[in-house]
């Protein structure tokens, strides 16, 4: 019992409960925005899981500090990893929202299924036009 | 200079290149003539060093495999042929029809030029993977030269493409297999390494080789895209391709079932079942090829299609008596390669001159032509009867041998079947001949004239070929021997003009002679005996009371063997055709699943599916 | 081989001449037969000559052209050619040359002379005919090849004066039609409709001057097509007799077997009505055929 | 001069770029160019170099290779940095509203992707692959238009979700081995045989998939591709695709070699054949057709890396070549036919010069000799009949029928091309733009050189693991080799 309550493993099933979670909102939601937060929410899982990775029960934070180097530390690779990881994770989730919006502005809409048929209907066709104009009017008011 | 390989190949492609350049100008088309017969001048000379193979110097190494080239009797003969109607269908295009007659004389000779050198690249292969690139080579040639004329050519060009690319394909399959197997790509290494395969490796190689190059021959059941493609190119285009092109099938195929795998282990090859041996197999499909597309053609109201569907049909004559395996059969097979190309050529040269001059190959709206264009009505009947098969033509002696080689080797079925495929050529000819040049001249034709010279000169000179071939079958013997002894096969016994054999024999030169003789005879007995007759015109004819005016369409040829067809329309099968479009229709459906598949709105599912899938697969 | 030139002219001049004369004969017995059977007369001896005279006599000789007369000789050549290879006592040269299979082939010549010089006249009528002759023809060579091709696996061998020795060498029982019945009979029914006789005349069509073949020919035109049919009744009982009935020993015998032979489908055209053309083509590639290819296998079981 | 320049020029500049704007508003134009420009020199320098003197390994900021980041200067990494920055050169997008922002990007994706090129060390490969892909996504998005932008979003997420998985990936192979160093991954082929490493596989295939524009994780291509200017689905196309499959390369010949979660990208490249193909087949529009056809090359190169082995490797780098010098060309040619295909009735007269390359290419693309994608395809289905053991024949088969389709759908395009159609242009100008004439003049040099192209390549595959494949160099079909000695294999 206590065994499997340990801290590795409540990191493990964190980090794959924070995965399922996100996988689910990115598979199964329409609205991009959460789409997008459900990618994020992946990143902090994978991220974890990293973290989760290097972790050694009751070893020392890596710090390089001569006094401290007594006890086992924990790896430093992977929180190095992750600090990059986080820092790409923000960069694309931003770049994402700023496309979200830039989409919203233009079409009003950030529903998957209307942009996909946008985006997949023949140059000039009715229907992109049609989305044009109603997107258009939703910028001016 | 010395003749080799080498100059050929530097002038089959200084032609291609020269057309390219200079195809526009008027005398591009005796240029090429030129060209095509110093070709042919330089494969005469080559001759002698055939039977130790004449090399080219030309070689690449790519990927580790080195590319070399070189000519052997069997490649040597049909490079003959093809540099023959090369020639021929580029003097015919000399002249006005390629001034005035065709939308781009420059296509029609550069795309010329492109199919002569990748043949002779392709009969030049000493290697598997030079015969692969040679024969894609033609594929590609072939299909430039049909598109050329646009139109209806195009659909049928692009249904020859995805056949041609599927057979290609298959070639390419078995080849690379037996590059992994064999490890060496010659033909020699190749053949020896061939006995020790497993029966199963066999079939497969034989069912994709089989399949690739029986495509190009148009084989049952892959003989559904030639007509179109054939009869829709522009008169010599068509007379080339139809005289030449898809007996480059027939080299592979000879190549994969005489020298790669025997006709001994053929035998041995037992069909699952039936019992039948795969010898049997292939001369029975070559049968049916024969007897299938000869009765389609019986059908068809339009001249070249007509042409284009015999031309598949005579391809089993010369599978059927290779594989018959004795001196005379492979003799006769081969001889009738030699001699269909001939024939062939005129028909379409014929045809072209018609549609030149009528703008119509409709056998519905021609007739009475032999007034108009006697020259070209000659050549006609000496084609027609060649490709009939009855004497005095060429046609007649090569069918005669694959008769007789069935016959001697005991296969009556075989031989009653291929007399069937002849005589339902004897109808559809005569359709064709009755409904273009004979019969009621149409207003509309009454002015036209002769062809030019540069038109005539090719179909007579060609025609006279069949001709005397047909009466000294010795001298297309002689070119048919360097082939036969180079796949293996004993040289056959035979004098100018035919064969002494212990179970028969035939003399063409007596044959004919006593037909000239008799015609003679019948020549006097007709003309001076008797009053002398009073020639009428068309119209004066009997009507059964009527009068007969310019107006009134008096010639029969809608519908020429009504009664015939109404009996045997309902066995035309369908199936092969269904079938074809059954599988057009699935990739339909396909593409349409596949393109949907990529413009799914929640992109994520599939990634996911794949991962989840890809983990439980591998975990 | 030898060439006797001599030997060769006269059998040149020689056979196609003996071939006609017999050819008028038979004409005439065919319709002495026909008379009898309808309770007439008949015409006299000279008849069949007579017609032909007369025709090419005739003061009107329409032509249609040049390739009508043409054609009139190149029917009339590969006439003497087909008699002139034909194995008949005493005159066999020739035939040496070729074969059973040559022999075929040169059958269809006048054929194709006779419906190119029929079309050349541009009339709807001839060709129809035509087109049923040529029909028709496609009829009733499947069942006679496969006959020929029994033939030639019988005595192995596609030359006529070959399978003529053989035949003789064993008497009686080696004569085809006592070794291959079933042969003979398919050959003796696609005889009938290579003759174009009943029930198989619908493309000769001789009782309808307004459709046919025959509908443009006219005096010596039509004399040839006259001497065209003597030669036509000569060959195929020649080559009848020399498949199934052991050839000629000598003229007597030769000429008593062809007479038998051809009196044989004269007879029975009295007797029948007539096909249509798909009806013959149905009929000569069910009965004939079936018959023909049982005989075929039992001659390759042996 | 040291490759590490490769990777800080471009980035340096890039950020300096927003700053050097300020001071002269014509410096967004001639920058980027420029910069990429010296870079590449400065790659054909260092990859001249390695002509010379051989691959070198390079540790960067003087840490030894297991803990410090690994850079390895070798054939492939130069060479794909030389194509890097000479295709980014060449195809320098024209239609964007703002210069200076396109030209960050770019030389952001340039310094990225000389990175990954170079990288060999698995984290470090992350790193810069995430950093070509925000460029891209920006690049997708670069001229403005609203399905562009879509289009950049739907693959953005696409990207950023695979690239969680990839990092995974990562994760479970460190913590596995506790390394992230190719070369000493290399070395522990055993720990990563077990259901981790097979899984760790399976998740980096996926992760790096997406840029590499593999089935399933590529339904962003058609719609990127669409809506881009042609210069950007060129680029994207020709290299970027090809630096996806360069993680994965290096991937398999240095670490996975022989691990059978290799089937799994086996399966997943032949899928994306037959769909790509197919989706092709049933396209109504051009863009979309060499969108998918793009899918379906790709899906190619995945089986022969998947194969591995030298032949494996060498038929994949083959096809990526003959991909990369085609498709740009083929994209730019077919500028000049936007929209449906029905409206392509009779326009190759106009045109007569661009048709027919647009013909000679898509016939390298089929797979015809003498041309270069002859030699790929042939070099392919070598190393399924030596490597693959059993459903050999049915790999084959949908191969080439996903072939027989390919030719299909390119020869209805030719077919409408060189048809009648009721208006063929005016004029009579060759219609092939200066750069796409680049691209078909390499694509020519390179047929004729397929020969010695093919010895670079086996130099290549030679330079990317040393120990391994020097060894087994018996992997290449040799044709004097004897007949029984391979007659077991299959």
């Amino acid at each position: 019992m206590n065994e499997l309550l340990s801290i590795g493993n409540l990191l493990y099933g964190g980090a794959a409960g924070l995965i399922v979670i996100g996988l689910f909102a990115v598979v199964a939601r329409r609205h991009l925005i959460r789409v997008l937060l459900g990618v994020a929410v992946i990143e902090a899982g994978v991220n974890l899981m990293l973290v989760a990775a290097g972790f050694r029960p009751g070893a020392a934070a890596p710090i390089f500090d001569p006094q401290a180097i007594s006890g086992p530390m924990v790896d430093p690779i992977p929180q190095a990893l992750v600090l990059t990881a986080i820092v790409i994770g923000v960069a694309v989730l931003a770049l994402g929202l700023t496309l979200a919006i830039r989409i919203h502005r233009q079409y009003g809409t950030l529903d998957t299924v209307a942009l996909t048929r946008i985006v997949n209907a023949p140059a000039g066709s009715p229907e992109s036009r049609a989305m044009m104009q109603r997107g258009g009017g939703g910028h001016e008011s | 200079m010395i003749p080799s390989l080498d100059l050929l190949l530097a002038l089959a492609f200084g032609n291609l290149g020269l057309m390219l350049l200079a195809g526009r100008n008027p005398t591009a088309g005796l240029l090429s003539m030129i060209l095509y017969a110093l070709q042919g001048w330089v494969l005469v000379m080559l001759m002698p060093a055939l039977a130790e193979g004449a090399a080219s110097g030309l070689a690449f190494q790519v990927f580790g495999w080195s590319l070399s080239w070189e000519l052997n009797g069997l490649g040597w003969f049909f490079a003959i042929i093809t540099v023959g109607a090369a020639f021929f269908s580029a003097w015919f295009a000399a002249g006005a029809w390629g001034v005035q007659g065709t939308r781009s004389p420059w296509a029609f000779h550069v795309t010329l030029a492109a199919n002569v050198a990748a043949m002779l690249l392709l009969l030049a292969s000493r290697d598997l993977l030079t015969l692969f690139i040679g024969w894609e080579l033609v594929t590609w040639a072939g299909y430039a030269m049909m598109i050329q004329s646009g139109g209806p050519a195009t659909r049928a060009a692009y249904k020859y493409l995805i056949y041609g690319v599927a057979g290609g394909l298959a070639v390419l399959a078995a080849v690379v297999l037996i590059q992994v197997q064999a490890g060496g790509l010659g033909f020699a290494a190749v053949a020896a390494w061939m006995p020790g395969i497993s029966t199963g490796m066999l079939w497969a190689l034989m069912l994709l080789l089989g399949v690739g190059f029986g495509i190009k021959m148009a084989f049952l059941p892959f003989h559904r895209w030639q007509a179109e493609a054939y009869g829709e190119s522009p008169g010599p285009a068509a007379a080339f391709l139809g005289a030449i092109s898809s007996r480059m099938g027939l080299f592979g195929l000879l190549i994969l079932l005489v020298h790669f795998i025997g006709l001994a282990r053929l035998d041995e090859l037992l069909l699952p079942l039936i019992g039948l041996d795969a010898r049997i197999l292939w001369m029975w499909l070559s049968a049916l090829t024969i007897i299938i597309p000869t009765f389609i053609a019986l059908k068809q109201n339009d001249a070249r299609m007509l042409l284009a569907w015999h031309g598949i049909g005579q391809g089993g004559y010369m599978l059927l008596g290779v594989l018959v395996g004795s001196e005379l059969g492979v003799a006769g097979g081969l001889l009738h390669v030699f001699n269909y190309a001939t024939y062939q050529a005129v028909l379409f040269l014929v045809m072209g001159a018609v549609v030149y001059r009528t703008g119509t190959a409709h056998l519905d709206r021609l007739g009475g032509l032999i007034t108009r264009m006697p020259l070209s009505y000659v050549a006609m009947l000496f084609a027609i009867i060649g490709l009939a098969g009855l004497p005095p033509m060429n046609g007649f002696v090569s069918k005669w041998m694959v008769y007789k080689a069935l016959l001697d080797e005991g296969l009556p079925l075989l031989f009653v079947a291929a007399v069937i495929g002849t005589l339902g050529t004897i109808l559809s000819v005569f359709k064709l001949i009755h409904n273009v040049f004979l019969g009621q001249l149409r207003v509309e034709h009454e002015q036209i004239r002769e062809v030019p010279f540069s038109m005539w000169g090719p179909m007579i000179a060609l025609s006279l070929i069949v001709f005397i071939t047909g009466y000294m079958p010795g001298l297309a013997l002689d070119l048919v021997m360097v082939a036969q002894t180079s796949l293996g096969f004993a040289a056959l016994d035979y004098h100018l003009g035919g064969f002494v054999t212990d179970t028969g024999n035939l003399n063409m030169l007596a044959v004919v002679s006593v037909l000239l003789l008799g015609m003679g005879i019948g020549a006097g007995i007709f003309l001076l005996g008797g009053n002398k007759s009073k020639r009428v015109h068309q119209l004066d004819n009997y009507a059964g009371g009527h009068f007969l005016t310019t107006e009134v369409r008096y010639h029969y040829s809608h519908h020429f063997y009504a009664g015939l067809l109404r009996l045997i329309g309902p066995w035309y099968i369908t199936l092969i055709k269904r079938l074809e479009g059954g599988i057009a229709a699935l990739t339909d459906t396909l593409a349409a699943g596949s393109d949907g598949l990529y413009r799914t709105a929640y992109t994520p599912i599939l990634m996911l599916a794949a991962t989840v899938l890809g983990l439980a697969l591998v975990l | 081989m030898d060439f006797d030139w001599q030997h060769m002219l006269i059998e040149l001049l020689v056979m196609p001449t003996l071939a006609f004369v017999v050819g008028l004969v038979m004409v005439l017995m065919a319709r002495r037969l026909r008379a009898r059977i309808e309770r007439r007369v008949g015409p006299p001896f000279w008849q069949p000559l007579w017609d032909i005279l007369k025709l090419y006599s005739k003061r009107t000789q329409v032509s249609h052209g040049h390739m009508h007369e043409i054609s009139i000789i190149v029917l009339l050549g590969g006439m003497i050619a087909m008699e002139v290879f034909l194995p008949v006592p005493g005159f066999d040269t020739f035939a040496h040359h070729g074969d059973a299979l040559t022999l075929i082939y040169l059958m269809m010549v006048p054929t194709l002379g006779m419906a190119l010089g029929v079309s050349a006249c541009a009339n709807p009528n001839g060709s129809i005919g035509i087109a049923r002759a040529l029909t028709a023809m496609l009829a009733y060579d499947v069942p006679f090849i496969i006959t020929v091709a029994g033939a030639a696996m019988l005595y192995g061998t596609t030359s006529l004066p070959e399978i003529i020795a053989i035949q003789q060498q064993q008497g009686l029982e080696g004569w085809g039609a006592v070794q291959m019945p079933l042969l003979a009979l398919a050959a003796l029914i696609s005889m009938q409709a290579m003759l174009g006789k009943e029930p198989f005349e619908i493309y000769v069509a001789p009782a309808e001057i307004a459709t046919g073949p025959m509908t443009e020919m006219s005096g010596k035109f039509l004399g040839s097509m006259f001497i065209m049919q003597c030669f036509q009744l000569y060959t195929v009982s020649v080559l009848y007799t020399t498949l199934f009935l052991g050839g000629g020993e000598n003229w007597a015998t030769f000429l008593i077997k062809i007479f038998v032979v051809v009196a044989i489908p004269m007879t029975l055209t009295n007797i029948f009505p007539r096909y249509k053309t798909e009806a013959v083509v149905a009929w000569l590639w069910k009965w004939p055929t079936a018959i023909a290819l049982v005989g075929l296998f039992v001659v390759m079981m042996r | 001069m040291n490759p590490e320049i490769l990777i800080a020029l471009p980035l340096l500049a890039a950020f300096l770029l927003p700053a050097a704007r300020r001071i002269d508003a014509s410096v967004g134009i001639w920058w980027g160019p420029l910069v990429v420009l010296a870079n590449l020199v400065i790659a054909a320098m260092a990859w001249w170099k390695v002509q010379l003197i051989g691959p070198q390994s390079i540790a960067l900021g003087g840490f030894a290779a297991p803990l410090g980041i690994e850079l390895r200067a070798d054939h492939l990494g130069l060479s794909a940095a030389v194509l890097l920055n000479l295709a980014v050169l060449l195809l320098w997008p024209r239609e964007t509203p703002d210069k200076a922002r396109v030209s960050t990007i770019l030389l952001v994706l340039t310094g990225a992707g000389c990175g990954l090129a170079m990288s060999a060390d698995l984290f470090n490969l992350y790193v810069f692959f995430e950093l070509v892909a925000v460029a891209t996504y920006g690049l997708a998005a670069a001229n403005g238009k609203g399905e562009a932008l879509i289009a950049s979003l739907r693959y953005l997420i696409l990207g950023a979700l695979g690239s969680a998985l990839a990092l995974l990936g990562i994760a479970l192979v460190y913590a596995k081995t506790g390394t992230l160093n190719l070369t000493e991954l290399g070395g522990m082929s055993e720990a990563l045989s077990g259901p981790a490493g097979i899984g760790a596989l399976v998740l980096m295939v996926v992760g790096f998939g997406v840029k590499a524009e593999l089935f399933p994780l590529n339904n962003w291509v058609p719609e990127v591709y669409a809506h881009t200017e042609s210069r950007v689905s060129a680029l994207m196309a020709g290299i970027i695709s090809k630096l996806g499959i360069l993680v994965l390369l290096r991937l398999i010949a240095e670490v996975f070699g022989g691990s059978p979660g290799l089937e799994f990208l086996l399966w997943v490249g032949v899928l994306g054949v037959v769909t790509g193909e197919l989706a092709a087949y049933g396209a109504k529009d051009m863009r979309r057709v060499l969108a998918y056809s793009s899918i379906g090359q790709m899906g190619l190169v995945a089986v022969a890396l998947a194969l591995g082995g030298e032949t494996g490797f060498i038929a994949a780098l083959i096809l990526m070549l003959n991909h990369l010098l085609v498709k740009p060309a083929l994209f730019l040619i077919a500028d000049a036919w936007p929209g449906s295909l029905k409206a392509l009735a009779g326009k190759g007269r106009a045109r007569p010069l661009g048709a027919v390359l647009f013909v000679l290419l898509a016939l390298s693309l089929i797979g015809v000799p003498p041309l270069p994608g002859f030699w790929g395809k042939y070099l392919l289905l070598d190393a399924i009949f030596t490597n693959v053991t059993e459903g050999a024949g049915l790999l084959v088969g949908l191969i080439l029928a996903a072939t027989v389709v390919e030719a299909a759908y390119f020869f209805r395009i030719a077919a409408r091309l060189f048809g009648s159609g009721e208006a063929a242009e005016e004029s009579k100008i060759p219609g092939l733009p200066a750069v796409a004439a680049l691209f078909v003049i390499a694509f020519l040099a390179l047929s004729v050189q397929t020969g010695r192209v093919g010895d670079y390549l086996k130099e290549v595959v030679h330079g990317l693991q040393p120990q391994e494949l020097r060894m087994a160099q018996s992997d290449f079909p040799d044709p004097a080799a004897s007949v029984n000695g391979k007659g077991e294999r299959l």
